[in-house]
């Protein structure tokens, strides 16, 4: 038996309203000092399963009605957002949500929110040291970032609380691919430094490129999951999640095959 | 290509000090769907903000068959049959799918508040007309599970169809979609690449796609722009385009 | 020109009220969304309980501002426990009724306590003054004055600089951000609510310390406030100061020169020149002068 | 569908005509002298009388002690037997909240179990019921100082009008006062239909006795701050002013006066005052500065004989009421209604008709020195008392009130005539 | 019709129920439910004044169908386009100063002064337009909110017209032709003005609100309804939303004067302190606890806010530490504790259903569509 892993989901559902089923019996570890990907279209259920572990399901009337969310072997399942950073998981939302009319420095000090006054320094400093830019810009206001660099805010923000495991929901999205590399980096170098990772991607080829265990969730629930590498050779879920490779041969978009219905459209 | 449905010259957009759109122009002839690419903030959706009256150019012209378009407000140039789908979902969410289709008949239709309100004559006739055109679009994009249902329910690729629906339900010349396919899997932008292409050949109607992915555009689109921060890097026919050094350059990166 | 130093005086006072009232509306409406209706009730609420301090239970008049803005919080703070709380994320106007009916709540209980009759709230202003060259102040005024700066003050050095004002920011900003950073709204929104309860009962003490002492219809003035507050822009507390002053000021100068300029518009013209000034300064700036505009994108 | 419709609504409206309307079910209204019979509100033993009076809000801190005051009066009389030492009063008593529309509601819900209403207090709630008094021809006692009432048949006023008070005053100034019509005589009245009553008198006044008001200022219920007004006051020169107003704007009226150091001869209409200002910050500069022009005579003044009886019956019936103008007025209210209520007994009909009948035969009322004597009777030979009392600040009396001159009425108050209002 | 929903012609003649045209689909009152429930309640308010003949509860009844009417006005400018206004009042204000003068000093007709005092208020509605252009959410409200204040100052002042603070009386008589509903004589039956009133005002709330469930149903509706969800993709697909904002000021606040002008009518004197802050605020909570954006919302707001005062005084006296006299002893009095109730009544009903009395009615009627199968 390995360690315990720092995130096990285990059966979990989630509703929203009261009514809408999202989650259907989900389970998930992501082992200690490792980065996991998990895949899916959307509304699969992905960040609803960010929401899950971080209690932010309450801003979205979503509550839990089945299953545990252990971090590190303690329940935290339905805890409060500000225990579950406490306990060490820290989330970049997707859309990375900075404080847009805050400085660089108010919206990393708003990241170390959970943390002791004294241990403030040292944690900005580590930050800064990552991203050397964040530093240069450190008095700028957040909102003049440029889409990549927000992005660093976003991640840097979040390691002010020193998490055991990070979330990333969609880093890439909206980046250029030039950034989307950086942004690949900059995971792979934070996961060196002894972080967990679950990073929540629809660019499939760069999750997995890092990754070393991938999760493909379709309508709230595990459909297929193993190795990154096995993933990434799996004919299915290439056709599915990964679209073409360059020699896959896929068909053309202009010929999806349709058929005729009944009616004619007449204008 | 005769002369062109859409003629836009020198299209030039600055918010504050940032250059959104730096001497855009391109034509679009009727019938032809024309492609605009590029990397985020490369200012594609601000072409279309253009096109509609959302956003008023500080520099060029817009001419849609021969009339002028820029300077107008966006309810006229709905009128004059230009229609849009939007990147972040611009269905009103409270109003059920037949409702948002009939908002799109809106320009066609003349009832007003007080004959609204009599249910009388034109009032009841025209409902029931224009209902009737709405329900082929209904069936167009096979919507008939989801009429009833408001638009906020609606699972997230049943909504794109629904306001590609919309859309279509204007009786539009120009139809200009925004990121048709975003967020979406293969089998859902299949789905749609189906309808678009279905919609293209039942009706004469020019597009405009703005398209992150790459694949999509290069299958459908008869000619595509290149933009990269507002400035136009390489236009032409999909291949051309996607061999152009620059293109690669800029938008693919390293990475391609 | 001692008239117009005396009204403009008399603006000031006035107007600091009016800013401390507004900042109120001001911090629950910049962290929570919610207009707050019953802000003259806790103002009302606020002056009464420093009425039993000071006179019920003879505390000096300087601890029993500070017990009664302390007890005001603490009923703020409750209120949003107990209701305001089970509100989040439900539709906003509904959270708006839920304080006005909080107001009809609040005044009808205020009037069981402490009954319908004007009360003298023992305090050291009263009706004195002081002359400054050859100006004769109300003492009253000038501890208004000045303790409205120094709450100002007060204020922005808290939001600006304690953790608790980050997160203020922070969730005023962006609530859900504001949550993944580990901040706790729940703490957020009754912080907030404590702090505008706490300025309105500074406002409704200062106010019942002058010579009218003190009736149920002191909550009256929170409705003069709301030109304040949306004048200056609805999401600035530097707004609602500011905002405060100038109606403050328009009010009282208006009111002074009554018989000159303004017979003509109608005796009291002056209590509506604070709405006429609104109106007017938001055609020219629909979010108010120091007001962020909300942006739609489509 | 539609001549479904039509068919149902043709059945229910002879449902309807089945059913009958509401009309007047008939109670025996009791003929010629004798016992009075039965009636709507009188069941033989006991009288019920309405209060509709704003009992929650801010207008409670007057409609409270009004009503106390109608009770306490009714209590005594029970105490003695009652009307006409048989029948005991009881009141009904509703809470308009100082709304019409409460107030027309409230009106419904209890005219049918009331021969009368003992009060009605505020002039927009009194006019809002007004037409339905006319039409169910009831009697009502409207618990307000306004001219409007006097010639009104269904209502039943006390006291003189705050007009007479304040011609009363500007008599005072040029007799005892010693003051001259050449002073700069000013008013600072409430923008409303109290205020302007005042004005009238002053208007009146200064017509009669040949001065000219060299400033008015007006001000809203509720203000915070009076210093335009002072200064105005001041800038104009007054000399005298003359207040309408409640106490508590009347308190930081004065206060910013004395603030202004501005000290001219106040004369405050009678609702001005109330007992807690003596014991507030703003009593030096009024004993200073102020005189109360009202009615009567001191709180607790034993050479009246009905001021000895009002606290007499207050101690007994309402231990801790507090001396009070509003008490007294309800007291006094109840006084002429229970005069009404006798001479309706007399006559041997408590009906609505007879209660009317009653009023229209009442002679004069006095009230021992409460108030002035009412001369009631037909309307249009009523004539309300003339007289009033000028008063000066003094913490040391039970109200903070003592007489400077008593019971007096000019000669102009008499001239004064009442019309009545198109309404 | 070129109906797509089965037009089962090939299996004989289709269900009664079935709809079979978009004709059919439009119809309000459709389905056989429906037009039980619109007979029943017909036939409740046409007998209903024989039955309570009380003039308690029908004056409560009237003023709350007077509410039902003006609150239908607000919620066609709030619940359906999303302006908020807290201005309500000085439109009914203006509508029954209109009524004074046309129905009662010029002496015309009830058709004549209510549909003049609509078109005051059209006009004043219409002079709100610009800052419904250029202001948004609250902003707006509180400039209505200054109208109020604006309003009562001239109120005050205008006193040709409004008799200043005196207020003045409203003659306009419930007459039309040769019927007059203050005093109704039929089938040799007389019935009391109160009963009279009832059938009228309740008459026009069917109507109104008839007329606005028509206009929220049809294109303009659909108009508004996308304004408040999104003013500026309205835009882009076609819907003036200016115009839109500007019209629905105008019909609400021309709604909101019919109901000023019969509240005149009705209490026959009318002053300047009939238009507070506080009467806006009766309003905003009726439609809120009816439901915003329900037609049918705002006339059981206005039962539940105009009666439940009646209600809790009826019964409120019977809580022991309750005084039910001015000075009598116990902790409270019965008045202010019922202000109170009330108050705390609001704050609880909107605790627990957020979406009003419609929610609970849509729920209900949801329940029985599913029924058996509840879930």
């Amino acid at each position: 038996m390995a360690t315990v892993p720092v995130l096990s989901v285990n059966n979990l559902e989630v509703v929203y309203d009261d009514v809408v089923l999202v989650l259907r019996g989900l389970s998930l570890d992501v082992p200690d000092g490792s980065i996991v990907a998990l895949l899916g279209a959307n509304g699969a259920g992905k960040t609803t399963l960010l929401r899950a572990v971080t209690g932010l399901l309450v801003a979205h009337r979503g509550k839990i009605t089945k299953g545990t969310v252990t971090v590190g072997g303690d329940d935290l399942t339905g805890a409060d957002p500000a225990d579950v950073v406490r306990r060490g998981v820290a989330q970049v939302m997707e859309g990375r949500r900075i404080f847009a009319e805050m400085s660089v420095e108010d919206n990393l000090r708003a990241g170390g929110h959970s943390r002791k006054r004294a241990e403030y320094r040292e944690d900005v400093t580590r930050v800064y040291d990552l991203f050397p830019l964040l530093a240069q810009r450190r008095r700028g206001t957040a909102g003049y970032l440029s889409g990549g660099e927000q992005q660093m805010l976003a991640i840097g923000r979040a390691l002010m609380a020193r998490p055991k495991l990070l979330l990333l929901d969609e880093p890439s999205l909206g980046l250029a691919p030039r950034l989307v590399e950086q942004v690949r980096d900059i995971v792979v170098q934070i996961n060196g430094q002894g972080t967990s990772v679950l990073l929540v991607e629809q660019n499939a080829v760069m999750a997995l490129s890092i990754a070393s265990y991938g999760y493909v969730l379709e309508v709230g629930k595990v459909v297929r999951d193993g190795p990154a590498a096995e993933l990434l050779d799996d004919e299915d879920i290439r056709e599915f999640y990964l679209g073409s490779t360059p020699d896959s041969g896929r068909r053309s978009f202009a010929e999806v095959k349709s058929y005729r219905r009944k009616k004619r459209w007449s204008a | 290509m005769t002369e062109p449905l859409l003629d836009v010259w020198d299209l030039t957009l600055r918010f504050g000090g940032v250059t959104a759109l730096n001497g855009v122009s391109f034509t679009v002839g009727r019938g032809e769907l024309f492609a605009v690419i590029g990397p985020n903030g490369a200012g594609k959706t601000s072409i279309f903000n253009c096109l509609n009256g959302v956003y008023r150019p500080q520099r060029g012209t817009i001419t849609l068959a021969g009339q002028r378009v820029n300077g107008r407000s966006p309810a006229t140039i709905a009128g004059m049959g230009v229609a849009r789908t939007f990147q972040n979902l611009g269905l009103f969410e409270q109003l059920t799918l037949i409702e948002n289709l009939m908002l799109g008949r809106h320009h066609l239709m003349r009832t007003g508040m007080l004959a609204g309100m009599a249910w009388w004559g034109r009032a009841k006739r025209e409902e029931v007309d224009h209902r009737a055109a709405c329900e082929e679009i209904v069936e167009l994009l096979e919507l008939e599970p989801y009429r009833r249902i408001p638009a906020g329910l609606l699972p997230y690729g049943v909504a794109k169809r629904a306001e590609l629906g919309r859309a279509l339900a204007m009786s539009p010349t120009l139809l200009l979609l925004d990121e048709p396919v975003a967020g979406m899997n293969v089998e859902e932008t299949e789905d749609m690449a189906r309808y678009l292409v279905e919609v293209r050949r039942e009706l004469d109607l020019a597009m405009i796609l703005v398209e992150h992915d790459t694949r999509l555009v290069m299958d459908l689109a008869d000619r595509v722009l290149a933009l990269d921060f507002g400035t136009p890097i390489a236009m032409g026919t999909p291949e051309e385009v996607q061999h152009d050094p620059k293109v690669v350059e800029a938008y693919l990166g390293g990475a391609a | 020109m001692t008239t117009f130093l005396t009204n403009v005086f008399a603006g000031l006072a006035l107007g600091s009220t009016y800013a401390l009232v507004a900042l109120g509306f001001v911090v629950i409406y910049k962290s929570t969304g919610v207009i707050n209706f019953a802000q003259g009730g806790l103002l009302a609420l606020g002056a009464y309980l420093g009425y039993t301090f000071a006179d019920n239970l003879a505390i000096a008049f300087a601890v029993s501002i500070l017990l009664a803005c302390a007890a005001a919080a603490i009923v703020g703070a409750s209120v949003e426990r107990l209701v305001l709380r089970r509100m989040v994320g439900q539709p906003p106007f509904a959270v708006i009724m839920i304080t006005i009916g909080l107001l009809f709540v609040i005044e009808p209980l205020i009037t069981a306590i402490w009954g319908f009759d004007n009360l003298p709230l023992a305090n050291p202003w009263n009706i004195q003054t002081v002359e400054v060259g050859g100006l004769v102040l109300g003492v009253r005024d000038l501890w208004t004055i000045g303790i409205t700066a120094a709450v100002v003050v007060a204020f922005f050095l808290f939001f600006r600089y304690t953790r608790m004002g980050l997160a203020m920011r922070a969730t005023a900003f962006d609530p859900e951000a504001a949550l993944a950073q580990g901040i706790s709204a729940r703490r957020v929104y009754a912080t907030s609510w404590a702090i505008a309860a706490a300025l309105a009962a500074l406002a409704g003490i200062t106010l019942a310390a002058g010579p009218g002492g003190l009736s149920p219809s002191i909550s009256f003035i929170a409705l003069a406030a709301f030109p304040a507050m949306i004048l200056g822009g609805l999401d600035s507390p530097a707004g609602a100061v500011l905002g405060g002053v100038i109606i403050g000021l328009a009010e009282a100068l208006t009111r002074g020169y009554q018989d000159q300029l303004f017979s003509w518009a109608g005796a009291n013209v002056s209590l509506i020149v604070p709405y006429l000034l609104m109106i007017v300064i938001l055609l020219i700036r629909p979010y108010g002068l120091l007001g962020t505009k909300d942006v739609r994108r489509i | 569908m539609t001549r479904k419709i039509a068919a149902l609504a043709l059945g229910l409206t002879l449902v309807l005509a089945a059913c009958g309307g509401a009309g007047e079910d008939d109670d025996g209204g009791g003929g010629s002298a004798g016992a009075p019979g039965n009636t709507a509100g009188f069941d033989g033993k006991t009288i019920k009388l309405g209060v509709l009076t704003p009992l929650s809000g801010t207008v409670a801190v007057i409609g409270q002690p009004l009503t106390a005051g109608n009770e306490v009066w009714f209590e005594a009389l029970n105490a003695k037997g009652g009307v006409a030492g048989k029948y005991k009063v009881e009141l009904v008593q509703e809470d308009t909240q100082y709304k019409t529309d409460i107030a027309v509601q409230k009106y419904n819900k209890i005219k049918s179990d009331v021969v009368a209403f003992t009060q009605v207090l505020g002039t927009a709630p009194t006019l809002a019921v007004l037409p339905q008094l006319k039409t169910d021809k009831i009697l009502a006692a409207p618990a307000s100082l306004d001219a409007l009432w006097v010639r009104e048949e269904n209502l039943l006023p006390v006291g003189g009008p705050y007009q007479v008070q304040a011609i009363n005053a500007m008599e005072y100034h040029f007799t005892d006062g010693g003051g001259t019509t050449s002073d700069r005589i000013c008013t600072m009245i409430q923008d409303d239909v109290y205020g302007e009553a005042g004005q009238q008198g002053i208007d009146f006044a200064a017509e009669k006795y040949g001065f000219t008001v060299t400033n008015t200022q007006k001000f809203k219920v509720g203000t915070e701050n009076y210093a335009g007004q002072i200064g105005a006051l001041a800038g104009a020169g007054c000399q005298v002013v003359f207040l309408v107003a409640t106490p508590s704007d009347a308190a930081k009226i004065w206060g910013t006066a004395a603030q202004a150091r501005f000290a001219p001869q106040w004369f405050g209409q009678s609702p001005s005052y109330t007992g807690a200002l003596a014991k507030s910050a703003v009593a030096p500069y009024m004993q200073q500065s102020v005189l109360i022009v009202s009615e009567g005579t001191e709180w607790g003044d034993n050479s009246v004989p009905g001021m000895t009886q009002m606290v007499a019956d207050a101690t007994q019936y309402a231990s801790d009421q507090e001396p009070d103008y509003y008490f007294a007025f309800g007291y006094n209210q109840a006084r002429a209604m229970t005069a009404v209520l006798e001479k309706a007994v007399e006559l041997g009909d408590l009906s609505r008709e007879g209660i009317l009948r009653a009023s229209n035969e009442l002679d004069t009322v006095t009230f021992d020195g409460l108030t002035g004597d009412y001369r009631y009777g037909a309307t249009e030979d009523r004539n309300p008392p003339r007289s009033s009392t000028v008063f000066k600040v003094d913490p040391s009396k039970p109200f903070g009130l003592a007489k400077v001159k008593y019971n007096f009425s000019s000669d102009a108050a008499k001239e004064f005539e009442f019309k009545k209002a198109d309404l | 019709m070129s109906g797509a929903r089965g037009t089962n012609r090939a299996q004989g003649k289709p269900h009664r129920n079935l709809v079979r045209s978009y004709e059919q689909d439009l119809r309000l009152f459709g389905s056989p439910m429906s037009k039980v429930g619109l007979g029943l309640m017909l036939a409740t308010l046409l007998v209903l004044p024989t039955v309570v003949r009380d003039d308690f509860w029908l004056s409560v009844l009237i003023y709350s169908g007077i509410t039902a009417i003006g609150a239908i006005g607000l919620n066609l400018l709030t619940g359906y386009c999303g302006q908020i206004s807290l201005g309500h009042a000085f439109f009914i204000g203006a509508g029954a100063y209109a009524a004074a003068v046309v129905g009662g000093d010029l002496g015309l007709p009830l058709p004549v002064w209510l549909l003049a005092s609509a078109a005051i208020g059209a006009v004043l509605g219409g002079l709100i337009g610009p800052f419904a252009l250029r202001l948004r959410g609250h902003y707006l409200a509180i400039v209505t909110l200054g109208l109020i204040f604006i309003g009562e100052h001239l109120w005050r002042n205008l006193r040709d017209v409004t008799g200043g603070n005196n207020g003045t009386s409203v003659g306009a008589e419930a007459t039309v032709g040769p019927v007059d509903l203050g005093a109704l004589e039929l089938a040799g039956e007389n019935y009391s003005r109160n009963q009279g009133y009832f059938w009228l005002v309740w008459a026009l709330v069917a109507i109104i609100a008839l007329l606005a469930k028509n206009l929220v149903r049809t294109r303009p509706g659909r108009a508004l309804r996308a304004v408040r969800d999104h003013d500026q993709a309205a835009e882009v697909i076609g819907v003036r939303a200016g115009r839109y904002k500007i019209g629905a000021f105008v019909v609400s606040s021309a709604i909101a004067a019919m109901a000023g002008a019969l509240f005149g009518s009705y209490q026959q004197h009318v002053s300047p302190d009939d238009w507070t802050l506080l009467l806006s605020i009766q309003y905003i909570a009726i439609i809120i606890v009816g439901g915003l954006g329900t037609i049918f919302g705002a006339i059981l707001g206005a039962i539940f806010v105009g009666a439940l005062p009646a209600l809790i005084d009826e019964y409120s006296s019977a809580i022991p530490g309750v005084a039910t006299e001015a000075g009598g002893d116990g902790f409270i009095s019965v008045f202010a504790l019922n202000q109170a109730i009330f108050g705390l009544l609001i704050v609880l009903f909107l605790v627990f259903e957020p979406r009003g009395l419609a929610g609970i009615w849509f729920r209900v009627k949801a329940y029985f569509k599913a029924w058996p199968f509840s879930y």
